[in-house]
């Protein structure tokens, strides 16, 4: 896509209703086999060339390449790729030191459709966040990965970006995730984030204007 | 119910001649039946093979839509629409968040149409899609069904790609829509639909002029346009009675008078015509969808209007103009103006209308949703009485039932 | 095309162990026959034990089994999918054997399944009604011969050995009968279940076995004209000359009665209750006479369905295909071949090895007709919809029967007029040109996806 | 365009019609409750009319208001492609209004729709079932004053407890939500 | 009981009447053209207000002197050239005011900005968000991105500035709200300004902490987040948070409250506007007792004696200790104890069930002990509805005895056994405790856990005034009405129910559905009673559409976020079978239920 806005395009004129041509019934429809043939044909195509020759294994089922057909993907041998932006389990995102970016402001618990999400706030005592979650437990059977708490997170806290679908389990309880599963991946740093405001206490140490360079994995989200 | 009469009088009389005592058969079909989409129960009285009546049943999926939506914000409402037709969930998206931008009087930018009507299209080709495969499969020919969830699939993947997740899109948002398409995204989309297309007229080789499919679907479920009309059919199952309507063509709405296509119109109302309506819509869909990838613009995707539209990201994270509105959104929801809208779109089955009510605030005071498959349904019982109980199967599936969509 | 190599590789095994198959047949019929005679009490009984165990427990069985198996597999490839391939024997570590395992894990599961019994049923035909089904099908194989007769030499008696169980006078009328006895198990299974879709099951099933048997009966009966007799192993040799007195055009009933063999390959699909016959089962509709049975019960009624599928593949074979025939020309090359070998093996050509070591060999090509044709009813199937339950009536009643009535008064004219089958077979070539040429018309005019109307349904 | 139709119904009906208003592109009028059948046939059957399709019939209950629900319908054409939205006036203590289904058949579940969800009844309507609740659903759900939580009655389930909160203090038996209010069957 | 006839229904009380010396001439004025008469002197919000037109403002505040210091609710006067505050200048006859012209507009959003200028980036931490006019007024008049021009001034941040209060200066918009409260209503001026220009920001003095009793309204009354409480500090989204008109139960003066919870859990209580009572403010003790209505809740029914009791059902246990009072009834071994902490309806409850039920003459006052007395709010007595007792007590014949006559009788060994409808004692409740035990049978109703428990053979879990309909007396004889704000934890029940219980296993039979109905037939025994209607204050539903309730809190927020508890209609429809004809003649029952009507046809089918 080139960055200057095209032109919108020009309307073609309206296309006035039309019907498709429904022929009359003809000899061979009327007898059967021919037609039936054909229609075997097509199944016995596919069936002598999914049988005589080899399948490519690409997991991309539209890049397969070769006259066999197969499309079957065989799951824990082969997996599908998620393409990139797929809405797969959360993960809730790591400070450089570790502990979650998140800060308990509530705004996933409060978008989610499902109220699966649940939030215990805790106070940090000298940090300049001040707050963290104490607890943070999303109850994936509850989740219906509508992405919308990845919107909601002011903080770039939580993200659907780990390409995986969540385990499935034998009991209940045990699907219901805490920090301590959730918190994985890179960590992430933005140049907004308070850590870099408060090096020092009370000469002002940033703003919005300073340039801090940037960090690895920033503004990716 | 002159079966149900046991001609006591005649059989003292001449007990050769009389007429046996007989009562017809009731049967249930549903609501767990294998030929009953989502779960509906048709109460059916049978004489021999006969149906004699018929009175389908919903409410086994009835969720509280609209009850769940007057308690959520205008943006939670988002995901219940994915739910109603779970098969072309875009094509809700989008008809929910056109009847919000009306009400709310907004117009979004030109990309953001064109990646709706895109994303609907391959939605609605899934949905046809679905309900050819599913109408050879019930009437037996399981291939031809394979066929069609193997382009479904293939079609599915481009969706994943575009939204993020395969169903359940959630893709529209008052304003726009979540995301731009990901970069090559529109020639995978090319490669699909010429498979899709491969595979469509395969489909059409196994079935269309097969003699036992056109016996099968030949004259049966009938409905006239006259009776149609009158039943609130929309959409293909309309336009196969010979009613060209459609609200692509009679009242544009996003992009759709720029682009070039036909609406196939059938003559005889039955369930060959219905089926035969999908097949054709789908070669427009796809025509469709290649004006819409050569004609998109640059641009950006979404408004820029803070009261509507989540502030970007960057803005939210560094600045408090940004993180209170995105927090007023979140929190409060969209304040839509006070009023109320009829938003309509054409749905893969129909007509599929949004009456909105706010009262000025971030949660809708009412939300109702013109399902195109509640009318079908209710019409159900007129294409079905006289004909044979194996007859069900074809109509039931050639309308296209959803049952998140009736239901609710 | 390494898969194409493993394939023809896999194809010659199968040939190969068919052969060996065969072999062990001979010498176990000649064997018990052999021993039966010893005792005085004729090769009869002998010869039927071997042919049992051989046909009907190491072929019919295993087939059907392996129909099982297949079924799923060709219908995956049909539909470009790959099929059951998950299930692992123990020991073999990750080769799945194609899927074999699958078969004994579904039989595993048939047999450790709940055996459900509804509350509305009538308990004593509940529990029969599978039996009642399987047992006429299993019984059917009785009068197909697999192989040829081989004369063998046991003291001062002559022992006829064959693969075949019984050979009795009245032939394939044992198969209209027999056949019309696995309807009641149907039946009864649709009614004892005490449920209305199952009973609807089975109703279907009588009137659509009533349409068929008309069907199923006179499309054979320009095959009895021709070949004159009612036993199939005459039908066999019958079918062993040469058409017109060409050693490569064998007189194979296809040929010489082609409307006769599709008669009679629809009305036996009709019987076997298959896609698009399947309106017993329906289960899209209604769901089946069998809906409720569970466990093995539900297995026997599936086993009887496969059994039937080899059953009439053998019968149309040895009917309609030349049995285990070639052509003249073929089986004279064979025989050759086959003294070959057993010069090869003894060092001269004894006549009875020769025989038997032919008898093998042409064993082997029944079964893969057999096997090509389980195949074709199997692609069928997972090709075509179901019809409805007044066409299938239709084409039984206003088809099928009137078809099967001008082809018996046809035959009749043809035979009468040149008895040596020359005519029948100019006329049954003529029938097959043109259906071909109406194929490549239909396919040419049919590029157009257009639909066409068909006749408006009958009610 | 559509604007033609609400003038002939206010020239047809004047007493039956007022309040013609356009809002968004969509023209709407409020029509008397015992006349909507009459106007109802008027636009069906009249040429320049020809409002053939009914699109819906919902319902809205302004809790609060005077006449506290209002039915609406949405009529489209589908030769003239206007589209008009009629809305009734319902006030609770008399929560009845005249049946459209013999207009359009259409109406039928529409109208079994509202019933069930809004509780009005619809007079001369054939076949006045619930659609989705049902026979012995109590009250009616898309009334606002209908309660998000508590159990109905007529419906034992399981407990289902939240996986993250546990059962606490959340509602869990309709004894517990309402103590001594154990309802009558 | 129910068999008498009803006495006839009081009349309602009167409307409070006007001002004496009624009707100054109005003043006729003009506001975004609509007429507004208003009272001279009323400043231009106010009047704006009585034709439903909101003026934004920050510093304003209707029982504080007036600062116009935030200059947010400045507007456009047709006697003036400039743009006046709408605080400061009061209506004048003939005035044309305009509060939504563009100039205006462009005023609140410069404003809404420069007050953003520093404004530290913090809503995700910020308790306020949610229920803060920063944010309000920015999405109503600003939202509008950030034009960045130089760094945010930095102050300090999270200084804890008393036991109740935290202060964040970097929040802080000094519209002096809190000084001014502190100076002119708490009279403890213990907040200033410091600083100059745009280094300006508010703190306490060194070393003199925010202490007084009432600085907790501070928290309320600062429109941002600079003063927040640090008791349900990160406990809760304001934006979660339901509220329900409430009562505090901290003392007898009875402030009017609403009480903030969600999901079954109370997080706070906010003074409610009531002149009479409180004006806007409360106590800070008050404001921490919601803390009794969650923890260390006694909810499960429990029998057995020191600690072994084991939980049963309440149906149960109450069966069981009825069994064992009822041999005692009459006699002179069984006191009954009631605590002060019950409301009307408990008591009058309790009350039937010591005369009638247990024959008693005489009952003994538990509740808390005496405290501290102030000028303003605060009373000595530490119970709502000590008066309410009293009259209770007198109208069903009962002579009310001090705790301390209690223990004497105990230890004169009068005593055998105790009916104790409350826990609360002004002892050391384990001092009590060990008193009590030597009695033979001890029955309790409680709603907190408690030595007394511990020795209790039968404990009955009682619901707190969150849980139930009811009332308090105040000390004024102020009859006064709180709500249900969520069901009754576990098995907790009210003690007019546990009552009820009680009196049904001795044989009575009286059976009220709600406590409305209790009310109804109880209260026309107590004179003081009678002119106090129960439906005054009724349960509210959604508002309608359209009208957006304004609650009348210390400060503005919308109503709550998460749905409130609307009784079902179908057992509205059980309420009004249960309540007998002759008492039927209001009608404050919710209107709710449909009228019962014929099953629909096609039912049976």
């Amino acid at each position: 896509m080139s960055d200057a806005p095209k032109p919108p395009p020009k309307a073609p004129a309206p296309v006035a209703y039309k019907a498709p041509e429904l022929r009359p019934e003809t000899l061979p429809e009327r007898a059967f086999v021919p037609e039936l043939l054909r229609g075997l044909a097509v199944s016995t195509s596919h069936f002598l060339r999914n049988l005589l020759f080899s399948r490519d294994p690409s997991p991309d089922v539209l890049h397969r390449r070769g006259p066999n057909l197969v499309s079957t993907v065989q799951y824990p041998e082969e997996v599908a790729p998620y393409p990139p932006g797929y809405r797969g389990m959360h993960r809730l995102v790591p400070r450089p030191d570790g502990n979650p970016r998140c800060v308990a402001c509530y705004m996933c618990a409060t978008i989610c459709p499902a109220q699966c999400i649940y939030i215990e706030a805790g106070e940090y005592p000298q940090d300049p966040i001040e707050k963290f979650p104490r607890r943070f437990e999303i109850d994936e059977l509850r989740c219906i990965v509508c992405g919308l708490c990845v919107e909601a997170c002011p903080k770039d806290a939580i993200r659907m970006d780990t390409g995986t679908h969540c385990k499935p389990t034998y009991d209940r309880p045990t699907i219901v995730y805490g920090i301590d599963r959730l918190l994985k991946g890179p960590a992430v740093s933005h140049r907004t984030d308070v850590w870099f405001k408060r090096e020092g206490s009370d000469p002002p140490a940033d703003g919005h204007g300073h340039p801090i360079p940037p960090l690895p994995g920033e503004g990716k989200s | 119910m002159p079966n149900e009469r046991m001609d006591v009088e005649a059989l003292r009389e001449d007990p050769l001649e009389a007429e046996l005592p007989r009562r017809n058969m009731v049967i249930n079909l549903g609501p767990s039946h294998p030929a009953m989409h989502g779960t509906v129960r048709t109460h059916i009285e049978l004489d021999g093979e006969t149906i004699v009546k018929a009175d389908p049943e919903i409410g086994f999926l009835h969720r509280g839509f609209e009850k769940s939506c007057e308690n959520v914000t205008w943006t939670q409402c988002l995901p219940y629409t994915d739910r109603l037709n779970y098969v072309s969930a875009i094509l809700n998206n989008v008809g929910f968040t056109l009847a919000v931008e009306k009400l709310c009087g907004i117009d979004v930018p030109e990309r953001a149409k064109y990646i709706r009507v895109i994303g609907g299209e391959i939605h609605r080709i899934c949905d046809h899609l679905t309900m050819v495969g599913a109408m050879a499969l019930e009437l037996g020919g399981f291939t031809a069904f394979l066929y069609a969830i193997e382009a479904r699939e293939l079609l599915w993947d481009r969706v994943a790609e575009q939204t993020g997740a395969r169903l359940t899109t959630t893709y529209t948002r008052i304003g726009g829509i979540e995301r731009d398409l990901p970069d090559g995204f529109l020639g995978r989309l090319a490669d699909t639909l010429t498979r899709v297309a491969e595979l469509r007229e395969e489909i059409d080789r196994l079935l269309t002029r097969n003699r036992i499919f056109l016996d099968r679907t030949r004259g049966t479920g009938v409905i006239s346009a006259e009776d149609a009309v009158d039943y609130g059919f929309t959409g293909p199952c309309l336009r196969a009675c010979g009613v060209p309507y459609d609200v692509r063509k009679a009242h544009p709405y996003l992009v759709y008078d720029r682009f070039d296509f036909a609406i196939p119109v059938g003559e005889r109302g039955d369930n060959f015509d219905r089926y035969a309506m999908r097949m054709e819509e789908m070669r427009q869909s796809e025509k469709i969808l290649r004006q819409a990838m050569e004609q998109i613009p640059s641009g950006p995707v979404i408004l820029d209007d803070w009261r509507y539209v989540m502030p970007p990201k960057p803005e939210v994270y560094g600045s408090i103009e940004g993180l209170i509105a995105h927090f007023k959104i979140v929190m409060e929801g969209v304040q839509v103006p006070k009023g109320e809208v009829y938003a309509y779109t054409e749905a893969a089955n129909g007509e599929l209308g949004w009456y909105v009510v706010s009262d000025g605030g971030g949660r809708p005071y009412k939300l109702h949703v013109r399902s195109p498959g509640l009318p079908i349904l209710s019409g159900l019982p007129h294409m079905i009485v006289g004909s044979m109980l194996a007859d069900l199967i074809p109509t039931f599936d050639s309308i296209n039932m959803i049952g998140g969509e009736v239901e609710q | 095309m390494a898969r194409l190599f493993r394939m023809l590789l896999l194809g010659v095994l199968i040939v190969l162990g068919l052969c060996a198959w065969a072999w062990l047949g001979y010498l176990a019929v000649n064997w018990l026959g052999g021993v039966t005679l010893g005792w005085g009490w004729g090769a009869t009984l002998g010869q039927a034990v071997a042919a049992i165990v051989f046909i009907q427990l190491l072929f019919v069985m295993i087939v059907a089994t392996l129909l099982t198996l297949a079924e799923r597999k060709w219908s995956a490839a049909m539909q470009d999918r790959i099929g059951p391939n998950r299930a692992r024997l123990p020991g073999l570590g990750r080769f799945s054997l194609g899927g074999i395992p699958h078969v004994l894990a579904d039989a595993l599961k048939m047999i450790s399944k709940e055996d459900f019994l509804p509350s509305q049923s009538n308990r004593v035909l509940y529990h029969l009604a599978p039996v009642l089904n399987f047992a006429p099908i299993f019984c059917l194989f009785a009068i197909v011969p697999m192989g040829p007769p081989v004369p063998i030499r046991h003291g001062f008696a002559v022992l006829v050995a064959t693969l075949q169980i019984a050979n009795p006078d009245v032939g394939l009328l044992y198969v209209f009968a027999i056949a019309s006895l696995a309807v009641y198990g149907v039946s009864l299974a649709g009614w004892a279940s005490g449920n209305k879709l199952a009973l609807l099951g089975g109703v279907r099933a009588s009137s659509q076995m009533i349409a068929y048997e008309v069907a199923l009966g006179l499309g054979l009966v320009g095959m009895m004209m021709t070949a004159g007799t009612l036993r199939l192993d005459q039908m066999v040799q019958t079918q062993s000359q040469g058409l017109f007195g060409l050693s490569w055009l064998p007189a194979w009933g296809i040929f010489v009665q082609p409307l006769g063999f599709l008669l009679f390959f629809a009305a036996a699909f009709a019987e076997t209750k298959r896609t698009p016959f399947d309106l017993p089962e329906g289960e899209s509709e209604i769901i089946g006479y069998f809906v409720e049975y569970s466990g093995m019960k539900f297995g026997m009624f599936m086993i009887a369905e496969f059994v039937e599928i080899v059953t009439l593949a053998a019968i149309v074979t040895a009917v309609f295909l030349g049995g285990w025939h070639l052509s003249p020309a073929i089986d004279g090359g064979l025989a050759s071949f086959a003294a070959v070998l057993v010069r090869w093996r003894f060092g001269f050509a004894e006549p009875t090895g020769v025989l038997l070591t032919l008898a093998v060999m042409q064993t082997a090509i029944f079964a893969v007709k057999v096997l090509v044709l389980c195949w074709l009813q199997l692609a069928i199937r997972w090709t075509f919809p179901r019809f409805r339950y007044d066409q299938i009536q239709y084409l039984g009643w206003r088809i099928l029967l009137p078809l099967g009535l001008a082809n018996v008064f046809a035959t009749g004219v043809c035979l009468l007029l040149d008895p040596s089958l020359s005519l029948l077979g100019a006329v049954g070539l003529a029938e097959i040109g043109v259906g071909i040429a109406a194929l490549l018309w239909s396919g040419a005019k049919s590029t157009q996806p257009a639909p066409a109307p068909a006749h408006v349904g009958s009610h | 365009m559509a604007k033609a139709v609400l003038d002939a119904l206010v020239a047809k009906f004047p007493d039956a019609v007022r309040d013609p208003y356009t809002f968004r592109g969509d023209e709407a009028a409020f029509v008397e409750r015992a006349a909507i059948v009459e106007v109802g046939g008027f636009l069906k059957h009249d040429p320049a009319m020809d409002m053939k399709l009914l699109l819906s019939v919902t319902a809205v209950d302004y809790l609060g208001q005077a006449p506290r629900f209002e039915v609406v319908y949405h009529l489209t054409s589908l030769t003239h492609h206007h589209r008009v939205r009629l809305r009734v006036k319902v006030p609770e203590e008399a929560a009845e209004l005249p049946s459209v289904s013999g207009i359009w058949r259409t109406a039928n579940w529409w109208e079994r729709h509202v019933w069930d969800l809004y509780g009005l009844r619809f007079a001369g309507h054939p076949d006045l079932r619930r659609l989705y609740m049902p026979e012995a659903w109590q009250g009616h759900p898309l009334r606002k004053d209908y309660p998000l939580r508590g159990r109905q009655p007529q419906t034992p389930e399981r407990d289902i407890p939240d996986l993250i909160r546990g059962p606490g203090p959340q509602p869990r038996s309709f004894d517990q939500v309402f103590p001594g209010r154990a309802p009558r069957r | 009981m129910p068999d008498q006839p009803a006495p006839p229904k009081p009349p309602p009380p009167q409307a409070p009447a006007p001002q004496p010396g009624a009707a100054p001439a109005l003043v006729n004025l003009v506001i975004d053209g609509r007429p507004v008469q208003a009272k001279p002197g009323t400043n231009l919000i106010e009047a704006a207000n009585l034709v439903g037109i909101d003026i934004p403002f920050y510093c304003y505040h209707r029982r504080l002197s007036i600062a116009a210091n935030c200059r947010m609710c400045l507007v456009e006067v047709s006697n003036a050239p400039k743009l006046v505050p709408a605080c400061q200048t009061p209506v004048s006859e003939g005035l044309k005011v305009t509060t939504n012209s563009p100039k205006v507009m462009d005023s609140h959003r410069s404003v809404e900005e420069l007050l953003l200028y520093n404004h530290p980036v913090d809503c995700a931490i910020c308790d306020q968000a949610g229920e803060c006019k920063l944010q309000d007024y920015y999405m109503q008049y600003d939202h509008r991105p950030y034009r960045p021009a130089q760094a945010k001034l930095l102050r300090h941040k999270r200084k804890e500035i008393g036991p109740l209060v935290v202060l964040d200066q970097e929040r802080c918009i000094l519209c002096t709200r809190c000084v001014r409260f502190m100076r002119e209503v708490a009279q403890a001026p213990q907040l200033g300004v410091f600083g100059r220009g745009n280094r300006e920001y508010i703190d306490i003095f060194p070393g003199q902490p925010l202490d007084n009793k009432y600085a907790g309204n501070t928290i309320d009354i600062c429109p941002v987040g600079a003063l927040l409480s640090r008791d349900n500090r990160f406990k809760a989204r304001a934006f979660f948070l339901s509220e329900t008109p409430s009562i505090c139960a901290g003392c007898a003066r009875g402030c009017n409250t609403f009480l903030d919870h969600y999901d079954g859990v109370a997080y706070r209580y906010r003074p409610r506007e009531n002149d009479a009572v409180n004006q806007a403010w409360m106590c800070d003790d008050g404001r921490l007792t919601y803390h009794r209505l969650v923890d260390d809740r006694q909810t499960r029914a429990l029998a057995g004696r020191v600690g072994s009791g084991q939980p049963r059902p309440v149906d149960e246990v109450v069966a069981a200790a009825a069994e064992k009072l009822r041999p005692l009834a009459g006699q002179t071994g069984l006191a009954v104890l009631v605590s002060p902490q019950l409301s009307v309806e408990d008591l009058l409850a309790v009350a039937l069930l010591a005369r009638e039920g247990l024959s008693a003459t005489t009952i003994y006052e538990g509740g808390f002990a005496d405290g501290d007395q102030d000028d303003l709010l605060l009373r000595a007595d530490k119970n709502p509805n000590r008066l309410g007792l009293r009259w209770v007590a007198a109208a069903f014949g009962l002579e009310l005895r001090p705790f301390d006559a209690f223990l004497e009788a105990v230890d004169e060994g009068q005593v055998k056994a105790l009916f104790a409808a409350g826990t609360e004692v002004p002892k050391e409740p384990s001092f009590v405790a060990g008193v009590l035990g030597t009695l033979e049978l001890i029955v309790t109703q409680a709603q907190s856990f408690g030595p007394l428990v511990g020795v209790s053979d039968f404990c009955l879990p009682a619901a707190p005034h969150s849980e139930c309909d009811g009332s308090f007396v105040n000390f004024q004889g102020r009859v006064q009405r709180f709500q249900r704000a969520y069901p009754p934890r576990e098995e907790a029940q009210p003690h007019w129910r546990l009552a009820e219980g009680f009196l049904k296993s001795l044989g009575f039979a009286h059976r009220w559905p709600t406590a409305r109905d209790l009310f109804r037939e109880l209260s026309p025994r107590v004179p003081d009673l009678a002119s106090f209607d129960w439906d005054e204050l009724g349960p509210g539903g959604r508002p309608a559409p359209g009208l957006a309730a304004r609650p009348a809190a210390a400060d503005a927020r919308p109503p709550g976020y998460r749905e409130r508890v609307v009784t079902p209609p179908w057992q509205v429809k059980a309420a009004r079978t249960d309540r007998p004809a002759a008492q039927d003649g209001g009608d404050g029952a919710p209107r709710a239920a449909e009228p019962p009507r014929d099953p629909p046809p096609g039912v049976g089918r």
